[in-house]
């Protein structure tokens, strides 16, 4: 039996303690009409070597060569020592601290990581996780309604720069309660938010979010956007990539108007910090926020205190806000959040430190930048944006772009992310990020490879041969 | 010490960051960075020594039996874990096509045939993140039913979701924010819910019903067709927390008990690891009705090929909840662990953790514990009321969880459910031994002596782990969540 | 600098402390003219990154599809808990227990070993690891020499049957010493030691090496062999394989003469325990013997024995036994020996258990007996040996073998072991193995693509079209 | 609890061995086993649970500072163990195929010329499997020279190695082994060889002499050429026992200083992990003249491609030394630890390692500690004596090094070399930092201390590990090797 431990004399001297005759017995209470006929789906179980030859032909089939695409989800360099040292058992398969004493590691951890969030945000405080970055917008969305006694209108301003996944996740899970997600749109030549465009006199909103990087990797004018907010008595929720934090300025520090500096919330995936890929989880959804609001914050807090010999000790603190405690009146209802990807990703920030941080997106960067100089070489391939951008960039197709694609896919690449269904505006319109970890050979690679496809399904779309240039 | 406290400044991790010159910054001025973050300085090596260590500090399941009730600590295997990170695996990219997945969205849809089947429910979604995501699929989805109804105008009357008083608080906490009321509905003195008050309280307003079955108070609700029936009646759907799925697995299915909806917690009854708080993962399967509103992503299979859907194609889905498929990661080694235990495997899960909390109960209970149900079977789990030692020994409940750590074994969950005083809800899972059932037991007994002879030993436990029992208050008034350099 | 943790700063105060100038200055005592130049071949260093991508993509290029070698490395499913464990930082990184009450865990486990092996084998006692099966039979005829204290000869008698690389590594290593070891030739038809022509009169010899199963996977008369042996006053050193050992006879045993019974010293290589192929090594010897020879034993033993309180505990025994006391008089120069392997071999055996141990060969067994059935179907293919084997069989091909071999290999199949080299006399012989990893249908898609390719060989070789049959 | 104490009569883990049905199974009567042999019977909890448990009864680099003296106990790269156990190296046969292997043997030939640039040897060869193995490669080697001489005749008055008294055991084991005898040379009282007494020893009897510089007192042996004359002189060899390697890396090559040949112990120098005892490697490097009779195999390069080769080809070898290739899996550690270092990372190696011990030398002294040979340099390691806490306070090394547990500390080497009484050999390596050293001394001058005012708490000690301090004694005397399930 796999995974019982129990012997047949075990069962019997059980079963007699118990005074039954059977394990049968044991179910006597269910109405003998709702016993089930047994798992049709199902198959015969497998042994750990027959289980493990399926999963690595499938494994096998899906390898691929080289991967430009990005979105919210990045390819960077994990140091072996990060895995290694989260699959510990006593990582792995401890559960949430609630016995403090006997959860010391995990605590002490996320208390590590707090701080290291807080920092990386220059924001006052941070909680310990919430499950990815799409669900801690609708979180920080539900939590600045609830925070922003001054407005009543349950109306957040939701650029269309943000995540447009970023963006469905909050409105399905806040616009039961009444909330307004109003979209603002952006600039077509730079393809971030134009700050003259924005209304002077906005009308009562309760907060306005700000991405930094935004969707298409461009960089929004993020000063201007908080002090307008905060001229309007709107909160700030800054959605960030915690990676670019290392070259960007923090959104604690956000804004030129010194009587309130700073983003009010700050929300994000975690992934970047030394999480896999994995086809998109599990990640882990980052919240920081200022000091005044903590009480308003979801998900888990630690904080640190004494034991009674007055030893430092960390705990689950502000419990009062959780759904276990106030139930119906929580902040949220969260419960199991991403701890041990937080704990991968407390390693990694502290085995790559300050100095890897910064060089992995500097490097992010810069191969970013001749990415978009060899494509810029390309025929049939446009850039379509001016500003500046992080690691990602936007490229609109004269070919039809699923074929492209298509036919990269089946060479090892994935070439990057299609815009079209989420900005019907974009068709065509492929965006692209090189990470630290595409070498100079890998990007001018790939601009050969995808002029070489270009080329050839050019020569397929149009069978009458080109004239010679 | 804090990892902030081993670092100097200008230590560098030269194998983890090489350098390069010349590179290219097109970042205006403005928008950089000016000051370095406050990350810890520290070699590779201190960064192993320290989470080594720091590892060591904790209680698992690979260290300790840990019997915490509706939580199913059982065995992570190991395979879980090495299989689903198998580099195709764990390196691909959600945006990859569907061409290139085949062999990754096998595995999803597999399971989702897998847990259609184990819980007799029409269609399963794995989008949810975790147990009180799914919860929150669920009651989306009992929102988007009446919103649907009388021709798509809806049933604006239907307002209120009932949850009886034993129930988890992911259950309230989740129809608050889908715009419920909660009304409580009490429970028998046997357990199970109180018909008549539940009659009460249904009507025109019932959206609908959280229930788990067996309950969180250790207990197969007996009734529960009966219950069924008035919800049904009055017009309200059946939500099922299937957080204590294990107890069942495989004999009874939530879909012939008369749910409309359930969530299931993989991390929990598929033994994916706790990972020291999640991640988890929480699918749900519908009934017929409510097929439509699903979340997604979905995997569908079409002539031997596998697809990825979304709105696009389901246009009346409660929508997407995570960026991209939710916790697939979670999801594989939840997969891998169905395909081990198989068809014969998956019920004698449910076999064994009966017997195992029935013998214990057994056992407890001929030692002189008090049991909170003493008169029904167990379940997977059952609940141990220590009232009678709070009040004649003025040792609680805490003490004796905290003197368990002492023992070597992580204390079981206490007061929960909140309607037990002084209540200790044991969970063994299938996979301990009798041997340390046992153990465990013993040493119940050995913490009962000691409360009756020198009971400070017990208030004051535990004694032998890294620190000594925390105090909480001040750190919740004194709020320190951030190190600050002193 | 790479694993070097020290700041500018802390190496002025270091320098300050030690009264030099500079790190150079430490280096004032070595000659001036023996300072090296640098290094010319060593590249400059690399990132975890760099030589990640470097490592992937020579892993990727030698992957292959299926083994079907054997020849004393064989592939096995290992539970994905034993090195998940074995890995864990506490057994990697720590050193040899020699600070007994640092060291518990490893002392322990490596005790725990030895009683496995013990009663694997039926033998007395066993050390805690060698270097490998070969380098273990080695030390098991130096053993022999210093053991039998009857014999005066030095004459080891060295079947042709025990594997070829042992019996070079043995005389390698045992030839200075002035011992000889002394060929026995096997029976073509059997391919085991022929009884019949052992004499009667041998000669005074001091030991008698038996392979179970020999090298060619057949099995020896282990017991009339032992019997002979010890009746001319022989030891008995056993060489087998410990997984055939679930369902053979152990050495213990071997013997029908109730005086005597049971191998003297049994060695071999563990790696069948749950030990990676990984190219043929880190692999283990391991070394059990009579209790009454346990001070000849070369190598570390661990003993169990109490505390100061009286509490059970574990140590290094018998050190006296070993070079660091014993210096030129000791066993065996042995010092750093095989512990990780050792230690995910006891955890392997304690998760497969005896009940896994058992079906494990047994399965091993029976896909070779249907993968020899299936050879022998096929044309221009010849079993060469009669005799019951565990899981190798020995084929005799009409074509060039090497061609074969090469052309599987090109189809990713790693077709077997040819014996050519080491026996000049079964030119054109595979030997072919298949464990519990391999499913009915990969022992008859090899036989088929076996089939194809030789058919295609065939052509190839012999223009003018075969006659049709 | 050992391992054994939980087992229980059938039980079976049925994921890890599924029994099929209708087994062909041809093994004579006669051959079978009969009996089972007594392997735990445990499930894979219980089995991961325990080890588990085990492992954190260790001291490991990955948790503690361990200056355990000449055996260069660095950080071991989590980099080396991931990237060694991909699939394509892991799962690799020996019996594959050169032209399926390319990927694998590149490795093994750019370690090997690795290996000869930094030792400065002529060529290099892989196979030992351990330092002690590469010692007994490199004598054979020195016997088949001289075997060799005078036209193949042989040169058979040569019996004798030379082995300075500071030597590690393995030095005058090794020469046995080859069937040499040994000659002790005695050490001058600045921690050099005396040469007065090299010179009087050598003859036409001398086969060669076995060192290691710096050698195994932690100071570099100055009069190495003229050791190397004198010997040469005489018609002998230098063997280099590599263990100190680490001391000199890329600033002074062996072959430079007129060794002959070599091993090294890429277990310290290179960092791959003790695992609790090994395993290790021991490449032996060689001068030309030697060349004809290293081990095999070795790797070729030819056009691109390489090749394994064996005695076939190198008819003069001293043969093969293992089954197959050595430790592989240890070789490609090495070599991803040597190219994430590079040229520059080499020399930095020694450096801070040299660093490290004279700042610990001048700390210890400056505190009060006697340093063995106080006027010389420190290399990569040095010793304290103890004989006056032994004398005037009744505390000896042992006592100082079971205390050093107690407060977190791995115990330096104790009574190595033989030659220096009550010594503490001490290595920090570099992979420690400046904290950890001072943290180290701290305690040891805690310990000094407590030698002085309460010296029963030292020599008690450990008090604060799984046991207390064992009896050996007893363990030697009353052998219980094995659990016989008492
Ligand atoms: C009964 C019950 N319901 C719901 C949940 C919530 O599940 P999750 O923690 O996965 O969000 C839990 C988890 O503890 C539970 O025990
Ligand atoms: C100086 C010295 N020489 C030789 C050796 C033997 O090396 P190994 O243990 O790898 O056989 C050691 C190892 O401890 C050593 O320190």
């Amino acid at each position: 039996m796999p995974f019982i431990p129990h012997t047949e004399e075990e069962v019997k001297s059980m079963l007699e303690v118990i005074g039954v005759e059977s394990i049968e017995d044991l179910f006597d209470e269910i109405p003998e009409n709702l016993r089930s006929e047994g798992l049709t789906k199902v198959p015969e179980g497998l042994t750990e070597m027959e289980i493990g030859r399926i999963m690595r032909a499938r494994a096998d089939q899906d390898t691929y060569r080289l991967c430009f695409a990005g979105g919210g989800a990045y390819e960077h360099h994990v140091p072996a020592a990060v895995w290694e040292i989260t699959t510990r058992g006593e990582f792995y398969s401890a559960y949430t601290p609630y016995q403090a004493e006997a959860s010391q590691g995990t605590l002490q951890l996320l208390y590590e990581y707090q701080t290291m969030m807080a920092s990386l945000t220059a924001m006052d405080v941070s909680n310990a996780s919430l499950y990815d970055g799409a669900s801690a917008l609708a979180e920080a969305v539900l939590m600045a309604v609830r925070a922003n006694r001054k407005s009543k209108s349950k109306r957040v301003l939701m650029p269309r720069t943000v995540n447009p996944a970023y963006r469905k996740v909050a409105y399905n899970i806040v616009h039961n309660q009444g909330i307004v997600l109003e979209e603002l749109d952006y600039d077509v030549t730079s393809g971030t938010i134009d700050i003259n465009s924005l209304p002077d006199e906005p009308g009562d909103f309760t907060a306005l979010v700000i991405p930094q990087p935004n969707y298409f990797g461009s960089l929004e004018e993020v000063d201007a956007l908080t002090d307008w907010a905060h001229q309007h008595k709107a909160l700030v929720i800054a959605v960030v990539n915690p990676m670019s934090l290392a070259m960007l300025k923090p959104p604690g520090e956000w804004g030129n108007d010194s009587d309130i500096t700073g983003a009010d919330i700050t929300c994000g995936e975690g992934q970047p910090l030394g999480i896999p890929l994995s086809s998109g989880g599990p990640y882990f959804g980052f919240m920081c926020c200022r000091q005044v609001y903590v009480r308003q914050m979801p998900g888990r807090i630690i904080g640190r205190t004494v034991d009674l010999d007055g030893k430092p000790g960390f705990s689950l603190t502000l419990q009062a806000r959780e759904q276990h405690i106030r139930r119906s009146k929580a902040t949220s209802n969260i419960c199991t959040n991403q701890g041990l990807l937080v704990t991968a990703a407390t390693i990694y920030m502290a085995i790559v430190g300050p100095y890897g941080l910064e060089n992995t997106a500097a490097q992010s960067h810069n191969n970013t930048q001749l990415l978009m100089s060899e494509l810029d070489k390309l025929n049939g391939v446009q850039r379509i944006f001016n500003s500046a951008n992080f690691h990602e960039a936007v490229f609109k197709f004269d070919l039809p772009l699923s074929d492209v694609i298509r036919s990269l896919a089946a060479q090892g690449i994935v070439a990057g992310v299609r815009l079209e269904d989420d900005y019907p505006e974009l068709g065509n319109c492929l965006m692209v990020c090189a990470t630290e970890t595409k070498s100079e050979d890998d990007i001018k690679g790939f601009a050969k490879t995808l002029a070489t496809t270009l080329t050839r399904l050019q020569a397929a779309a149009c069978p009458v041969q080109p004239k010679m240039a | 010490m804090l990892v902030f406290e081993q670092s100097r400044t200008g230590r560098v991790n030269a194998a983890q960051s090489a350098k390069k010159d010349n590179m290219v910054n097109v970042i205006p001025d403005n928008l950089k960075r000016k000051t370095r973050p406050l990350l810890p300085e520290i070699s590779e090596m201190q960064a192993v020594r320290h989470y080594t260590r720091l590892s060591q500090k904790n209680f698992s399941i690979d260290t300790h039996f840990y019997p915490l009730g509706s939580c199913t600590m059982k065995y992570n295997p190991r395979a879980c874990n090495q299989l689903s990170m198998l580099p195709g695996l764990l390196n691909r990219h959600p945006a990859t096509p569907d061409s290139s997945s085949q062999g990754f969205l096998a595995c999803m849809y597999d399971l989702q045939e897998i847990l259609k089947d184990v819980t007799g429910m029409y269609e399963v979604s794995l989008a949810p993140m975790a147990g009180a995501q799914g919860e929150f699929a669920g009651v989306a989805m009992i929102r988007a039913y009446h919103d649907a109804q009388n021709g798509g105008k809806g049933d604006p009357a239907r307002t209120e979701i009932l949850v009886p008083d034993a129930a988890h608080g992911t259950n309230p906490a989740t129809a608050t924010m889908c715009n419920f009321k909660v009304k409580e509905i009490p429970t028998n003195s046997d357990g199970d819910v109180d018909i008549d008050a539940l009659k009460a309280a249904v009507g025109p307003q019932t959206a609908g019903i959280m229930l788990t079955n067996p309950s969180t108070l250790g207990v197969f609700e007996r009734k529960i067709k009966e219950i069924a029936g008035i919800v049904h009646d009055a017009g309200g759907l059946l939500y099922y927390d299937g957080a204590n799925l294990n107890a069942i697995l495989g004999k009874v299915k939530p879909g012939d008990m008369g749910f409309d909806v359930i969530h299931m917690n993989l991390h929990k009854t598929f033994s994916t690891p706790h990972g020291g708080g999640g991640p988890g993962a929480g699918p749900v399967g519908v009934s017929k009705r409510l097929e439509p509103y699903l979340p997604v992503p979905m995997v569908v299979e079409n002539g031997g090929e596998y697809h990825v859907v979304t709105e696009k194609s389901r246009p009346q889905s409660i929508g997407r909840l995570s960026a991209f498929m939710g916790n697939t990661g979670i999801l594989l080694r939840a997969y891998i662990y169905a395909r081990m235990l198989g068809s014969e495997g998956m019920q004698r899960v449910a076999e064994y953790a009966t017997l195992n909390a029935n013998y214990m109960l057994a056992v407890l209970q001929k030692s002189g514990f008090e049991i909170a149900y003493p008169n029904r079977r167990a379940t997977h789990e059952f609940i141990v009321t220590l009232k009678k030692q709070a009040k004649d020994l003025g040792v609680n409940t805490m003490d004796f969880a905290k003197r368990l750590l002492d023992y070597g074994f992580h204390a079981p969950t206490t007061y929960f459910p909140l309607l037990v005083p002084e209540c200790l809800l044991i969970e063994p899972t299938e996979t301990e031994t009798k041997q340390e059932l046992d153990d465990f037991m013993q040493a119940m007994v050995a913490i009962q002596k000691e409360a009756e002879s020198e009971p400070e030993i017990v208030k004051s436990a535990p004694h032998t782990l890294p620190v000594r029992r925390l105090d909480d208050v001040k750190a919740a008034k004194e709020l320190d969540l951030t190190y600050k350099g002193e």
